[in-house]
């Protein structure tokens, strides 16, 4: 567990996060507006700034007792920067060993036993002799990642690592540090501004509002309410899990209970679960079983509730057969239509391709 | 030995020369430090490690032996400055008094009268003959005799109260070039340059040996040479 | 001695010169480094004030500077006094350390100014991240700091070098021009004036601007090549 | 016409246009990867680079004649930057002023006389007092937009004029700039690196590459092929123009010849033309007309033929009754259950919501 | 004269320095302003020769500088003549002109580099907008570049009038020390130094100090809150 209550004066801006807890396991991330303090909170948990003040136990240890801090370099945390921060001086190999060379003796050995394995997996194995300066933007964040994961940190530390990428890079990277979440099983703490990587990524989310942490909610309960600070331009979205099971035809199919939910994009199948990404508004409504339609994915659902969502829409929030949510956005006038009212049974239309793993 | 010997810079050359022939005849070493006098004395109240100064006046000299710092009993005055008037283009030689009085130059170059003897010598001078408020207006001083030569070298003053010696060193720039008038020595309280062995010094085999050696004729010759009296 | 143009220049004052300038850099360079260290980091409005009494010697007439120093490391002053009592010998002034203890005041703006803009200009972010890596404050500063801040390295090292070999003022104040121990080029082209040298004078006048003016043309070369803010 | 041949080099990079031809009417999006040499060509045609050689003439006008060019001043040209570039030292008021005051008698008059609309109309009338560092980024635009108006250019040059703002003042205004354009044509030249603005904004499209303009095309034939540039990580994408109705219910419908087109988003129903930009991957296809279905617009199609999109996936290029083309992105699977042929009608069912304006 | 701490000042020495630092701030300002401009935009490797040249007053002993500049200047010498032709009458040694130009030579890196930065600082797109909106160069210059760089030139200006007032071996070299004409203050301390007046020496200097460390925080503090680079 992370323990703590964080006190940061910066200038004008005051970082006064109140009592929290944090299970130290899978991801948390923080999520809120610019300027609301996230990056302060996360250096304030690294020690990265010397005038915190408050307190903070990590798994028992005492990482800060009031004015009294433990140094960074002895809490043992890997950090992800937004611009990676790689030392524009040394190799990609230097980079890589600086850390390791600072390990104590059999924590060394062992880390330089990894060494290959996460480059490897990391994908950075045939770039280890170039110059930073001459890597792109996703190989430098990736050689950050390397580099934090080769130190072994009990907690990894990410400040919106993929904030500064394009959108190819972004996507290659998400996946990589969702893979690297399920492979390494290190507790994280991650910084993002992007609802999508939050769906992809977080267990819980750390709400932050004027320096305060504001609530702390599991990722489906952030996702429940119809105005959740997560939704964007794109509108509502829903976040189905599920277990992959093996591809047919070229399409992926992940199990939902008693339903088969189809995707166009591959997965790893040796993960237990795996989580799409629906847009409400990529969400269609029929009342009968639809036929002769180019729609693959017909899910039988029932109408929680009806939302408004602007002037002329609604929100029609619908729990599926196994018990999870999925929001579906439809004008006024189809649901006049067709009658929809709360209680219904309907057919939920998700094209195949409109999901992402 | 090797003695330390501080000296006003005027004297630069004079006391090269007669150092070269000391350290032939005795085979102690002497090493000159030149510099305006008020600033050596500065520097041998705080510390300075001068076995021996050769100033350029007496007022200063004679403080070091009050500040308990110069022997009283060494001290001697070793030369006597002599004033010229020199000009590249006007008759000095001939009717200095009427170039002085029509004072049709520009800029007549004097060594500051404040801390130089040579200009405030030559400012008596002037005094006394009556010329002063009539060139007054056109004085430049140059913060050493030296500085003020410097102007009448460059061409910037077009006349000058500068010392002898820096027109008959056979090395001068203006070396039989233009004009001079040796002023007088009855004309003016001599420019008594003064020299002080230290308390430092004292014990310094070189540096007595070196106070005696400027009495000698041999020093004597040189000294005049340079253009200097001495008495 | 050296012949040139038919001219023999000695070459002491320039060796020793160099050697001067060559201490006071590597000083500077020791003490420097921890007060730029310090001041690129400090927040605080007492930045400002530290900032200007660094930067004093750049506005402050080099013979002032001068005068106080030879008062405050007087050998019975309280600064040699503090110094004897942990067992330091000889004197502060008149030496080769009078030379070095001068220089470095008088070029201290030049050897700290481009350092502090070089450390500021270290993203924190590369300090942090080699914090997490397990590296302490020395660890960080001699891998880290100290490779990125190469060419404020240079170009503190090479700007604190030409500003002593020009140094006059405080040198011949605080050294006492004694040949071959305090008297370096520029007093020596000084006194080559006085005594009326000018061809040595201005042989060395011209190979001291050569000099600075290639060490500038360097200083701002890697300026322009590599970003670094220069004084 | 801008006719053209500008050279123009820059360090290692030239610009080498080669022989041009623009109609000096409606916008014309330079378009271009990253350093292809958009920003050299439009400030050279500008006249903002000192060292451009070659030939250009405007309306018959010469701008440049070897390396003799027409200074700036007298191109009687706008300009908006990528950051506004307003004058940090003036309020919004003197920007906008900046320019009137270097006018002609004549013209500044007539200028002055259009002050209060162009101020309205571009939505800055209540921030005239403001100091400029105290806008927003839209605001800074905003106002950027107005000073280029107010000098009633002959040619509007706009570099990247939206991408450094966020996701909401982006859609307001580039609806201001597509209203702008509208109202005073004013022929424009406008860089972007974003499909959705080339899509609003466009007549034609001048492709760069290399700092050589590579084609110019209309707009529809650049959306034509499959593998337009124009397509990013949402797919391909369709542009329909239509003619704007009375809304009805809420909804805002466009005639597309014979067919109508429902949206949920208001558009201005002054004009005579409206875009509407429809996601290949929103529309799906159904052999039949669907009943029961959430989906208002089903609009009956032609197969023109299917193009393989990626390894799963098939683009299906529909054309409509009015001789609109469509695209629609459907799993291999659904094309082979539905029987999809070059020839075949189908209907065409996009949701409402899913179309923007 | 003033009465302090019981030591009479004379002020006349004061005025004139604040005149001369003044005059000559304005003439750097005019002379420097298109000289930094020019600098500022280019981009070949001539600048790193400019900026060198520029800096070297920087690192060369004033005193060599100032010697020199009184062969240049001399009455007969070329520069007088070339300003003759155009008119100019008078000398430009020992005059307050001789002052200005020395002091602007000395201060010149102090004037030039600040508006040099200030003037890389302006976003070209700026100047691209104005001239879009029909701003000629000039136009441009006064109503974009010169409000734009106003620290600039306050850092500029205060650094070049410190700096000047701070003067002292270009000036003494230059000016010919004549009371009410070309005495300045540091030339005043350094004379009450030579003539073992140590209490006013002390009292001036105090004033200049505290003088030029209240420059050099306002210089200081100002680049800090506004990012003007100095130096
Ligand atoms: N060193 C500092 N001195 C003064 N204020 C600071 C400092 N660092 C940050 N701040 C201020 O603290 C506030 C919070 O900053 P922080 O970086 O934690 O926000 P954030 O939530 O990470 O925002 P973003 O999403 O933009 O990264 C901001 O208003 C910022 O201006
Ligand atoms: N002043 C300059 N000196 C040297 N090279 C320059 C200069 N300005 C631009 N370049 C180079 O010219 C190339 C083209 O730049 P340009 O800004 O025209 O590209 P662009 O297509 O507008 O790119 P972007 O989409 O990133 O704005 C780039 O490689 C750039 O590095
Ligand atoms: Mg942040
Ligand atoms: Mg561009």
């Amino acid at each position: 567990m992370i323990l703590g209550n964080l006190r940061l004066q910066l200038g004008h801006f005051q970082l006064d996060s109140g009592e929290f807890a944090l299970p130290l396991q899978g991801v948390t991330v923080l999520f809120g507006r610019s300027g609301s303090g996230k990056s302060t909170l996360l250096r304030a948990i690294s020690g990265l700034d010397k005038q915190t003040e408050g307190q903070l136990r990590v798994n028992g240890e005492v990482w800060q007792n009031g004015k009294h801090s433990l140094p960074t370099p002895e809490r043992h945390i890997g950090f992800v920067f937004q611009d990676a921060a790689l030392f524009p001086h040394m190799s990609v190999k230097q980079n890589l060993q600086y850390g390791l060379k600072r390990l104590p003796k059999a924590e060394r050995m062992a880390a330089e036993a990894d060494f290959n394995a996460i480059v490897m997996r990391v994908g950075i194995a045939d770039k280890l002799d170039r110059g930073v300066n001459f890597l792109s933007g996703g190989e430098r964040q990736r050689v950050a990642i390397a580099r934090a994961l080769l130190m072994r940190p009990q907690l990894l530390c990410m400040d919106e690592p993929l904030s500064a990428l394009d959108w190819r890079s972004k996507s290659e990277l998400l996946h990589l540090i969702e893979e690297v979440v399920a492979e390494y099983r290190i507790p994280m703490l991650y910084i993002t501004h992007a609802p999508a990587e939050v769906e992809r990524l977080a267990d819980r989310v750390v709400f932050m509002k004027d320096g305060r942490i504001d609530t702390i909610e599991t990722l489906q309960e952030a996702l429940a309410r119809p105005d959740s600070p997560l939704f964007d331009d794109q509108g509502a979205v829903s976040v189905l899990q599920g277990q992959p099971l093996p591809s047919e035809e070229g399409l992926h199919p992940i199990r939902l209970g008693a339903d088969t939910l189809w995707l166009s994009e591959g997965m790893d199948t040796q993960r237990e679960q795996v989580r799409a990404r629906i847009l409400a508004r990529d969400v269609s409504i029929s009342l009968s079983e639809p036929q002769d339609l180019s729609i693959i994915n017909h899910l039988q659902c029932t109408i929680l509730e009806l939302l408004p969502s602007g002037e002329q829409r609604l929100l029609v929030r619908l729990q599926m057969q196994d018990g999870q949510k999925l929001f579906a956005e439809v004008t006024r006038r189809s649901a006049e239509r067709l009658q929809l009212t709360a209680g219904r049974t309907v057919h939920a239309l998700i094209k195949a391709v409109a999901l992402t793993e | 030995d090797t003695a330390n010997i501080a000296v006003a810079a005027n004297f630069t050359k004079t006391i090269e020369e007669i150092g070269q022939l000391f350290e032939k005849e005795t085979g102690h070493q002497v090493k000159f430090s030149f510099g305006p006098t008020g600033k050596l004395y500065a520097q041998i109240k705080n510390g300075a490690p001068f076995d021996a100064f050769f100033g350029a006046d007496e007022k200063r000299l004679l403080k070091t032996a009050e500040d308990g710092i110069g022997i009283e009993k060494s001290y001697f005055v070793y030369a006597q400055g002599q004033i010229a008037l020199y000009s590249a283009n006007y008759p000095v030689a001939e009717h200095a008094l009427e170039v002085l009085k029509e004072a049709k130059f520009n800029h007549l170059a004097i060594a500051n009268p404040k801390t130089a003897p040579y200009g405030e010598r030559a400012v008596a001078y002037l005094q006394k003959v009556g010329l002063y408020d009539g060139v007054k207006a056109k004085l430049v001083n140059g913060e050493s005799i030296a500085h003020a030569f410097q102007y009448v070298v460059t061409n910037n003053a077009e006349i000058g109260f500068v010392a002898l010696s820096q027109l008959v060193d056979p090395q001068s720039p203006v070396y039989q070039k233009g004009q001079y008038w040796i002023v007088p020595q009855s004309e003016y309280k001599p420019i008594n340059q003064g020299a002080i062995l230290t308390q430092r010094g004292a014990n310094n085999a070189a540096a007595t040996a070196f106070m005696e050696f400027v009495k000698t004729p041999k020093a004597i010759e040189i000294i005049q040479r340079y253009g200097y009296n001495v008495q | 001695m050296l012949e040139l143009f038919g001219t023999s220049v000695n070459l002491a004052p320039i060796w020793l010169t160099l050697e001067v300038a060559a201490i006071t850099t590597v000083v500077l360079l020791l003490l420097g480094t921890p007060l730029a260290w310090w001041m690129a980091k400090m927040r605080s409005s007492n930045k400002v004030l530290l900032e200007a009494l660094v930067a004093l010697p750049l506005v402050l007439p080099p013979t002032v500077l001068g005068f106080y120093l030879l008062i405050v490391f007087n050998p019975t002053g309280p600064v040699t006094e503090f110094l004897r009592f942990f067992g330091f010998e000889g004197q502060l002034t008149f030496s080769k350390t009078g030379l070095v203890i001068g220089s470095v005041f008088y070029s201290l703006p030049f050897a700290v100014q481009p350092l502090m803009h070089a450390f500021e200009a270290i993203p924190q972010r590369l300090l942090d991240a080699a914090a997490t890596m397990r590296a302490g404050f020395l660890d960080r500063f001699f891998t880290i700091v100290v490779p990125l801040s190469q060419r404020g390295f240079l170009v503190s090292a090479t700007l604190a070098f030409a500003h002593t070999v020009g140094e006059f003022g405080v040198v011949l104040m605080v050294g006492g021009n004694i040949p071959g121990q305090t008297r370096m080029v520029s007093i020596d082209i000084f006194d080559h004036v006085e005594s009326l040298e000018y061809d040595q004078a201005h042989i060395l006048s011209a190979m001291m601007l050569i000099f600075s003016l290639c060490v500038l043309m360097l200083v701002y070369g890697l300026n322009r090549r590599f970003g670094v803010k220069v004084g």
